[in-house]
């Protein structure tokens, strides 16, 4: 991380904390669980980062999982990290969306959200999307239910009581379908699909999420080469109007997706540039590719 | 129809089967001898046995069945209050009859029912004025122990009252609680002991059956010897100490209105018919170990007062019977002739006061002389000098 | 080898004249009152026959008949007065002591027991003399403290005196008598300085008594405060022998097994079995019926939890709350399976005689012997079920197959050979709860329902599938429990440990040996 | 792109099923009234007042179990701490009843019995509402919801989850019992409430009031299954059912699973609660024997029976349990453990969906062989 | 070594495995192929025994373990990676290795080879399974396979969410254990794979499933010349 860069961030920080303390009424205090923050459709792109990681650190039993991580992502951008398994792009992940508390460092989203006061159902609403590693999907659900719970809506109880699902919701749910290639199993239960059908049906609830920030830990793992290139134009096509983060040990892929490469290794960014690049950086081949 | 049907309502299953199995087992010997004996009225009695199974709404239900479906002309049973409290209002809706036989709190008088245990004034009342007494150990300072619920909480309250009447001050008295089962008495038999250096001490134990098993281990082994501080129960009989090893006990106390160990014709007549009974029908513990205790006792008595009464009613219908009861008298094998008084439904009773011998039975040391007649309705319960010693009409 | 000492002294005392019939007669019938004074006129001038007319009163083995007194020893009949062997008559009765007249009696025989050449002997003489203090018996006091040479034994003797001069009727001698019993660590000398107290009208007495009372008091604190930790960790250490058991079967194996209670009440009962077959059929090694006990109950109870396993539960791996269900019914019916084989009533099984008693530490501070072994026996389960399970290889089957079943098949391990075995395993430790259990409480058909609840809650406390969480959980609650009871009653006391459950799992939602990180949510 | 048929939003009962539903609204309305009340006693086609008693005691528990699973089955929460809200109902409209009672309790007093034993001059507060019909409704509701909300609060929010929460819920119900066990709570000790003799002043043993109780009961009792089969077809049910599933994937997803877990927790409470205040005048006692960790169980076990996660499972559940229970206590005092403790062993083993999961089974054969 | 004979398998009431056979010989790596839910998982898990088949036979190396459980083909001598990972989560990664070794007799070491292939392994003995990222739960998912030192190896996607130099040495451990094995005896490899161009340079034979049936198969040097890359991509 260059040295401006980590001027600007301090800088940006600074604002934020004066922003908030004014913008939010507890004043910046924790909002806790289950209230929302109001600013959920405003995020705030005017500094040109959607996210934004500072100097993170999180550690396991004394293990530092995540090392002085510092990284962010411009909107509409679609980044791929890749790294040694281990790296820490998990943990990092884990971080974002709320699963994991670090230990110290700065996480915002946009230049006003500080997502380490955030919940996961919160930070979910507030536009991030996650696929798991391993596919995670509701198994007794039909695979119709599962994206229809995915969809993006009012996610209250009193709205889920009396939730009906309007045309332009069937129509995008349909299209969904189509994307994902599950239109022959609408009806049946997650559970019995294969792998990677699963993994595409976490897709799909992404897309029905429709999430400003997607973040995708190994999405085409399991998945066949031709199904790998349709999920990266899949990505292709989302960029710009979404912005995009996705880890993967598939080079092939990671060259048809493009765009900046970030390579972590033992918790901290190692290498970063176009994936030419970062596979002629001896450390990277060193500790990553391989001979 | 050309039998008697005869309600049995004790549970046989649930946590007081431990302790009214048996008095189950003793209606059917009762009802076995007297149809030996030609039944009543001429006619067979046919005992309709149910299982409540320790659940107090199902003794309403089965009670509501035994009198509605199965018409059935007395019923036998209960052990705790609750269940009986369970069962009254119907029993009173359907105008049947109920004995019961086990000692209890009193506070009660319904028409429908035969109180054929003791009422505290035939049981708690002597045993403390025994430990007052100098042969009791005169004793000064008493903890009143027992299980929480209304049995014990109102036995207490009554013991209470009557120990201020005897000049006993406030902080003489420790009253002292346990839950159902309880099966730790670590830290209230060291505050026993602790309780007792201020004064020559008695403990008053209505510990409900299930519980005692670990109090007198714990009594035993923590050393706490009968001639330093006596306990005296009010729910541990012959069948309760079955489970213990009573050496180390040797010389505690229960008081009752009836011990196996009573020596006299009635009580030989009926221990021997019980264990022949037990033999023959292989009822587990019993046929090897026969006992008798309190409970089996009044049980024997109601049946056959019960026989006596309608005998003398010429019919099972339960106002003559009711009518043909008061007055009813039975050579009981505690050795007196058990009166059921005129008016209030309980029986008169002797009481005894039993030391807990080395064999598990107990040696009595004390008995009142001659049978006390209960005051459902203590007087030292304020309020209760008004109250008639009879049913009134609802 | 006691009587003949008893003998020896009295020849030392000298002044002994013969018993006589009317006097073991008056001390044996009659009224209460009158027999206490017999005896104390039968004391004063006893001589050997005395004493051992004492001692058969004391052990129960005197009969009356007719009017005459006889003692019964190993079925024969003597008589107390001439010796003389006689046939019993088959009308003979028990003579019965009541408290009143066995404290008396006790009292006489140790007031003999004074002069016994045993230090041992005379120091629990005098003590017990301490506890009953009886004007009567000063110059007997007077006499052995004369004759005394050991330093305990005198200062002991020397208490029992003052406990009798503490009811003199001169001041001063009540003075000196309760500064003396200030010095005694003995409990028993509160009663007696109280019960002073109350009758003291002197005031100068009056205020020496209250400090003596205060400096006993002081010196028997320690104890109280050793007395209540102990009681914590004794429950702690029944907890965790009830909770063991289900940390296999609930903890590893995940199945929610309503009928661990009931498991143990097998071991419970098969200890009782064992109790009756001893009694039958080597009434002489009585004593160590726990011993063979303890396999029995294992062996009994593990091969019911591999029948269980075999029959019933292997079919419901990967569903618990099923086996929820099934151990409920399965419960029910060895509940009532063993109510029709041995009744609805609580079997009796006794401690054996080293377990009975207990260990004196301090004069206030007894260590029940079967409390202690407990302990010491749900260390030792503890200890070798850690062993077991942590060290050994079909440890670590059990814990490979009880967390994926089918891995740990292609693994190569036999799974439903080890889910047996680790069933049978936590089953049998319930049988060894069970035979503890036996020797502290009930053992009846609901033994088990009475445990229950504790012991899951034992084990979820502990954090399930955590065996050092349920040894915090077990030994926590017990000292909790305890500590509380001393301070709230027995029943606050249980509502607070519940409600402190409920508290503590907000703030460790997976217990306290909660496992963090993914592996958690594996 | 092709049309694409999505599956329609699940009805809230199918024909067949409104057709079902309307012949038990009638069993329940006018042909059990009839049978019990118009028909004469000697006849084969009389329903005794016994009947009526054990059936609408049933259709009480059926409302327990239908609660229990919608909490267990559809949430996956298993609570064993029912039998507390259940028992709460009862205890409120049991205060009323003994407030019903005036002086004609055994001391003629006008506080109930045990109070005047205890030496009490004056209701203590927390039976100020106790006089009230219309109060005692609302808390039947309140008191239930409030006791499980904060609880639940709580407990939902510290994320505690599978045993976790049904040990905490049964050492909250185990905790009451004791507490209510107590005299000084003021709620009867032991014994709790019985003798009941009116309600609305009427009197309570005759056979229009039992009948009345019984018809109410089961009309509370399809309300409710009505009411739960629209919230589990609606989307909250399928989110209900996904926390059961992936409660992280749900939390990705954007749903907060507190306030969905603890509507739910509260309506199951709710429902309990109903279900006890309707037991008690049926019943004729309240003690706190209902708060025993043994009776939440048995909740968990009609449900479980009947079959989970369905909505007609846990009623059939609660009623072959039950009446097993009546009949085989009576024609074999001895063995009916037994037989219950088998019934449970042989649904697990041959029936993993319960009684109701046979039945599609069998249905699906004959669908698949037709 | 392996040989499979027209096997059938259904989950519920649909067909899923249709009369597939194959073989896999020792020393020989076969690859199976096939585009995303066609079944390849369903048949290695049938034949691990995981999943009961409806008919057909499988027998190793002569012997019919058709109907064995799976402990004992674990024990007949294959070692099993399954799709997934399927690492004892709660177990420490020592562990783990150890339950690799049940079928070996009781105290044999773990090889130390394996932490030559898998440097991270040693370090992160004493860690929880579960606690490894991803791609180390599947580098000990295949250490723990070859521990016992199996006979025929099947593996499922093995590569899935490895780092490509993790995968070369894969790769090279796959082609040195057909060829050479682990002490001297040469292991039958069943290699199910995404990664086409993984499979193809590993490949002594390949399998092409489509729909639960076998639709190509032949020796691996033919699969550029038949362009089952595109067979597999449609
Ligand atoms: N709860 C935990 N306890 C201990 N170590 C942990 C824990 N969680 C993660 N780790 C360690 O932190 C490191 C980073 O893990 P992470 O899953 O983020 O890696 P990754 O970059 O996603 O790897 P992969 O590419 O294999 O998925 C790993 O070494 C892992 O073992
Ligand atoms: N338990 C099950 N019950 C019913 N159907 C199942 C089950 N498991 C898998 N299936 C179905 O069987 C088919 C084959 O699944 P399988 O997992 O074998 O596919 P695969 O070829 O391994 O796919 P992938 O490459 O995605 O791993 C899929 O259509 C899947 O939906
Ligand atoms: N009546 C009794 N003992 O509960
Ligand atoms: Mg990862
Ligand atoms: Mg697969």
């Amino acid at each position: 991380m260059t040295p401006d860069l980590l001027k600007q961030g301090a800088e940006r920080i600074a604002e934020h904390a004066k922003l908030r303390v004014e913008s939010t009424e507890s004043g910046g205090r924790s909002a806790g669980y289950g209230r929302v923050v109001q600013d959920r459709n405003e995020v705030d792109v005017s500094h040109g980062r959607i996210l934004y990681l500072e100097d993170v650190s999180v550690s396991f039993d004394g293990f530092k999982a995540i090392n002085k991580l510092s990284l962010d992502i411009a909107p509409g951008e679609l980044r791929c990290i890749i790294g040694p398994n281990g790296a820490g792009k998990t943990t990092m992940m884990d971080i974002i969306t709320g699963k994991t508390r670090p230990d110290e460092g700065t996480v915002y989203f946009g230049s006003t959200i500080d997502l380490l006061r955030h919940n996961e159902p919160e930070i979910a609403q507030l536009g991030i999307g996650r696929k798991f590693q391993k596919p995670t999907v509701f198994e007794q659900l039909t695979v119709f239910e599962n994206l229809e719970l995915a969809l993006k809506t009012h996610k209250g109880v009193k709205a889920s009581m009396f939730f009906k699902l309007d045309s332009v919701q069937s129509g995008r749910l349909a299209e969904v379908l189509h994307t994902i290639h599950l239109a022959d199993s609408v009806s049946k239960p997650a559970g019995l699909l294969s792998h990677g059908q699963k993994q595409w049906l976490e897709i799909g609830m992404l897309l029905m999420q429709d999430p400003k920030l997607l973040l995708l830990d190994e999405p085409v793992a399991g998945m066949t080469d031709h199904e790998t290139e349709r999920t990266a134009e899949l990505f292709l096509t989302l960029k710009g109007k979404h912005s995009l983060m996705v880890v993967e040990h598939d080079m092939s892929f990671i060259r048809t997706l493009g765009g900046i490469v970030t390579v972590l290794c033992d918790g901290s960014v190692l290498a970063q540039g176009t994936l030419d690049q970062v596979q002629a950086d001896e450390r990277v081949i060193e500790v990553y590719l391989g001979r | 129809a050309d039998t008697i049907k005869v309600g049995v309502l004790h549970s046989l299953s649930g946590t007081m089967a431990i302790s009214e199995t048996v008095l189950k087992d003793t209606v059917l010997m009762a009802i076995d001898e007297i149809n030996a004996k030609g039944g009543v009225l001429g006619k067979k009695l046919e005992p309709v046995v149910v299982d409540p199974a320790s659940n107090w709404p199902l003794f309403a239900e089965k009670t509501k069945q035994l009198l509605g479906q199965d018409k059935v002309s007395v019923i036998f049973g209960c052990w705790t209050s609750v269940s009986r409290k369970s069962v009254l209002p119907v029993v009173e809706e359907m105008n049947g009859l109920l004995f019961y036989p086990v000692q209890y709190e009193g506070e009660e008088l319904s028409k429908n029912v035969f109180y054929t245990g003791a009422a505290p004034n035939q049981q708690a009342i002597p045993a403390v004025d025994y430990l007052m007494s100098k042969d009791g150990g005169s004793a000064k300072r008493w903890v009143l122990l027992g299980t929480d619920y209304v049995y014990p909480r109102t036995t207490n309250k009554i013991l209470r009252a009557y120990l201020k009447s005897k000049g006993v001050k406030d902080s003489d008295i420790d009253e002292k609680y346990t839950p159902f089962g309880h099966s730790d008495y670590q830290t209230i038999v060291a505050d026993i002991k602790k309780f007792s250096a201020g004064g020559k001490t008695a403990v008053v134990s209505t510990i409900n059956g299930d519980s005692n098993v670990p109090f007198y281990k714990e009594l035993g082994n923590a050393g706490l010897k009968a001639k330093d501080v006596p306990v005296v129960a009010f729910s541990v009989g012959e069948e309760e100490l079955r489970g213990v090893d009573t050496k180390p006990l040797v010389g505690h106390l229960a008081a009752w209105n009836y011990f196996m160990s009573i020596k006299n014709p009635a009580n030989d007549d009926f221990i021997k018919k019980w264990s022949a009974y037990a033999k023959a029908k292989g009822i587990a513990g019993h046929k090897d170990k026969p006992l008798a205790n309190d409970p089996m006792e009044a049980t024997y008595i109601g049946i056959n007062m019960w026989k006596q009464a309608v005998e003398k009613a010429k019919t099972t219908d339960v106002d003559a019977v009711i009518k043909a009861m008061a007055g009813q008298t039975f050579k009981a094998p505690s050795g007196i002739t058990s009166k059921m008084d005129e008016k209030n439904h309980h029986l008169h009773k002797s009481v005894f006061i039993g030391e807990i011998k080395a064999d598990g039975q107990f040696n009595v040391v004390w008995k009142t002389p001659g049978p006390v007649k209960a005051k459902p309705w203590s007087p030292f319960i304020e309020g209760n000098a008004s109250k008639p010693d009879e049913p009134v009409k609802k | 080898m006691t009587r003949w000492l008893l003998v020896l002294c009295l020849l030392w005392v000298g002044t002994a004249q013969a018993l006589t019939r009317e006097e073991a007669l008056g001390i044996a019938a009659g009224d209460n009152d009158a027999r206490v004074e017999a005896l104390a006129k039968a004391v004063a001038q006893g001589d050997e026959k005395t004493a051992a007319y004492l001692q058969a009163l004391a052990d129960d083995a005197v009969k009356i008949v007719g009017g005459r007194v006889l003692v019964l020893q190993g079925g024969q009949a003597t008589d107390p007065v001439t010796g003389e062997k006689v046939d019993l008559p088959a009308d003979a009765e028990d003579v019965m002591l009541n408290n009143r007249l066995r404290g008396e009696v006790d009292a006489a025989l140790a007031a003999l027991k004074l002069f016994s050449p045993e230090v041992k002997i005379r120091a629990q003489a005098a003590l017990s003399l301490l506890k009953e203090p009886d004007a009567s018996r000063r110059p007997v006091l007077d006499k052995a403290l004369a004759a005394e040479q050991d330093p305990k034994v005198y200062a002991l003797i020397k208490q029992a005196r003052a406990a009798v001069l503490l009811q003199s009727e001169v001041p001063n001698d009540r003075l000196l008598a309760a500064r003396e019993l200030a010095g005694s660590a003995q409990p028993e000398v509160l009663l007696l300085l109280n019960q002073q107290l109350t009758a003291e009208t002197d005031p100068a007495v009056q205020s020496v008594i209250k400090a003596s009372l205060r400096e006993v008091q002081d010196g028997l604190r320690w104890g109280e405060r050793l007395g209540q930790l102990f009681t914590g960790a004794s429950l702690g250490s029944i907890l965790l022998l009830v909770a063991l058991g289900l940390a296999i079967t609930y903890g590893l194996m995940g199945v929610i097994n309503m009928a661990h209670g009931e498991l143990m009440m097998i071991g419970a009962y098969a200890t009782y079995v064992v109790q009756v077959a001893f009694r039958q059929y080597l009434p002489g090694a009585f004593d160590y019926y726990l011993l063979a006990a303890m396999p029995v109950a294992f062996l009994t109870s593990a091969l019911v939890g591999a029948a269980l396993e075999r029959s019933i539960l292997k079919h419901l791996y990967g569903r618990p709350l099923e086996t929820l269900l099934a151990t409920w019914g399965i419960s029910l019916v060895l509940m009532q399976g063993v109510r029709s084989l041995f009744g609805a009533q609580n079997v009796g099984v006794e401690n054996p005689a080293w377990m009975s008693g207990s260990l004196q530490l301090l004069p206030n501070l007894q260590l029940p012997w079967n409390r202690l072994i407990i302990i010491a026996f749900a260390a030792a389960v503890l200890v070798g079920m850690a062993l077991l399970i942590g060290k050994t290889r079909l440890g670590l089957f059990v814990r490979g197959v009880t967390q994926n079943r089918p891995m740990a098949s292609c693994m190569g391990v036999n799974t439903a050979r080890i889910d047996t075995y680790a069933f049978a395993l936590g089953s049998g430790i319930a049988g060894l709860a069970g035979c503890a259990l036996s020797q502290v409480g009930n053992v009846g058909p609901d033994l088990g329902q009475s445990y229950i609840v504790d012991s899951f809650m034992v084990v979820v406390l502990g954090g399930v599938g955590q065996l050092a969480g349920t040894v915090y959980a077990a030994l926590g609650l017990g000292l909790v429990n305890k500590l509380l009871e001393g301070w709230t009653g027995a029943v606050l006391a249980k509502i607070c440990v519940l409600v402190f459950i409920i508290v503590f799992i907000q703030k460790r939602p997976q217990g306290i040996f909660a496992m963090k990180g993914r592996s958690a949510e594996a | 792109m092709s049309p694409l048929i999505l599956p329609a939003a699940p009805a809230l009962l199918s024909r067949k099923a409104w057709t079902a539903f309307l012949i038990c609204l009638l069993v329940v309305g006018v042909l059990a009234p009839v049978l019990n009340l118009v028909v004469p006693a000697g006849s084969a086609l009389h329903m005794s007042d016994y009947a009526i008693a054990l059936v609408g005691k049933i259709m009480c528990y059926a409302i327990c179990a239908l609660a229990m699973d919608l909490i267990w089955g559809y949430t996956g929460i298993l609570s064993l701490g029912h039998g507390l809200f259940f028992a709460l109902g009862g205890y409120v409209m049991g205060m009323y009843l003994m407030r019903q009672i005036g002086q004609d309790g055994n001391y003629k007093s006008d506080l109930p019995d045990f109070m005047v034993f205890l030496d009490w001059k004056e209701l203590p507060w927390h039976w100020l509402l106790s006089d009230s019909f219309v109060a005692t409704l609302v808390l039947v509701v309140l008191v239930p919801a409030v006791i499980a909300g904060v609880f639940g609060f709580f407990a939902f929010r510290s994320r505690i989850k599978g045993v976790y929460f049904s040990i905490i819920t049964q050492a909250m119900t185990y905790a009451a019992l004791l507490l209510f066990f107590r005299n000084e709570t003021g709620f009867g000790g032991n014994n709790g409430f019985t003798d009941f003799k009116r309600i609305l002043g009427m009197p309570i043993a005759t056979p229009g009031m039992r009948m009345s109780l019984f018809v109410i009961t089961g009309l509370t009792l399809l309300g409710f299954f009505l009411f739960a089969r629209w919230l589990v077809t609606s989307k909250y049910g399928r989110v209900l059912q996904a926390i059961r599933d992936a409660e992280t994937r749900v939390m990705f997803s954007g749903y907060s699973p507190l306030p969905y877990k603890l509507s739910i927790w509260v309506i199951s409470a709710v429902m309990c609660g109903v279900a006890g205040a309707l037991y008690v005048p049926q019943v004729g006692i309240i003690n706190p024997g209902e708060m025993s960790a043994a009776n939440s169980i048995e909740i968990a076990i009609w449900a479980a029976v009947g079959g989970r996660g369905t909505l007609i499972g846990p009623i059939v559940g609660a009623f072959l349990v039950n009446g097993a229970k009546s009949w085989l206590t009576v024609t074999a005092p001895e063995f009916w453990l037994y037989f219950l403790g088998a019934l449970f062993i042989a649904v697990t083993l041959y029936l993993p969906n319960g009684v109701v999961g046979l039945v599609a089974k069998l249905k699906n054969k004959k669908g698949g062989a037709a | 070594m392996l040989e499979v004979k027209n096997i059938h398998q259904y989950y519920g009431g649909s067909h899923i495995l249709r009369d597939v056979s194959l073989s896999a010989a020792q020393g020989r790596v076969t690859v199976l192929l096939g585009r995303n839910g066609v079944g390849k998982t369903t048949l290695l898990k049938s034949l691990m025994g995981l999943v009961p088949i409806q008919s057909g036979s499988v027998t190793l190396a002569g012997q019919d373990i058709t109907k064995a459980k799976p402990y004992e083909r674990a024990a007949a001598g294959i070692g099993y990676v399954p799709q997934g990972r399927e690492i004892f989560a709660r177990l420490t990664v020592e562990d783990n290795l150890r339950m690799g070794l049940a079928t070996q007799p009781g105290g044999t070491p773990i090889p130390p080879e394996l932490f030559e292939l898998f440097p991270v392994l040693k370090q992160m003995l004493h860690r929880r399974g579960g606690d490894l990222s991803g791609g180390q739960q599947q580098q000990l998912a295949i250490a723990r396979a070859l521990a016992a030192k199996p006979r025929l190896l099947i593996l499922d996607e093995p590569t899935e969410g490895i780092q490509p130099s993790i995968i070369k040495d894969i790769g090279r451990v796959i082609r040195q254990l057909a060829d050479v094995g682990l002490q001297g005896q040469r292991m039958g490899v069943l290699l199910c794979e995404q990664y086409y161009d993984f499979a193809e340079e590993l490949a002594d034979q390949y399998l092409v499933m489509e729909r639960g049936e076998v639709i190509a198969s032949g020796p691996g040097s033919e699969m550029k010349v038949k362009n089952i890359q595109q067979l597999v991509a449609i």
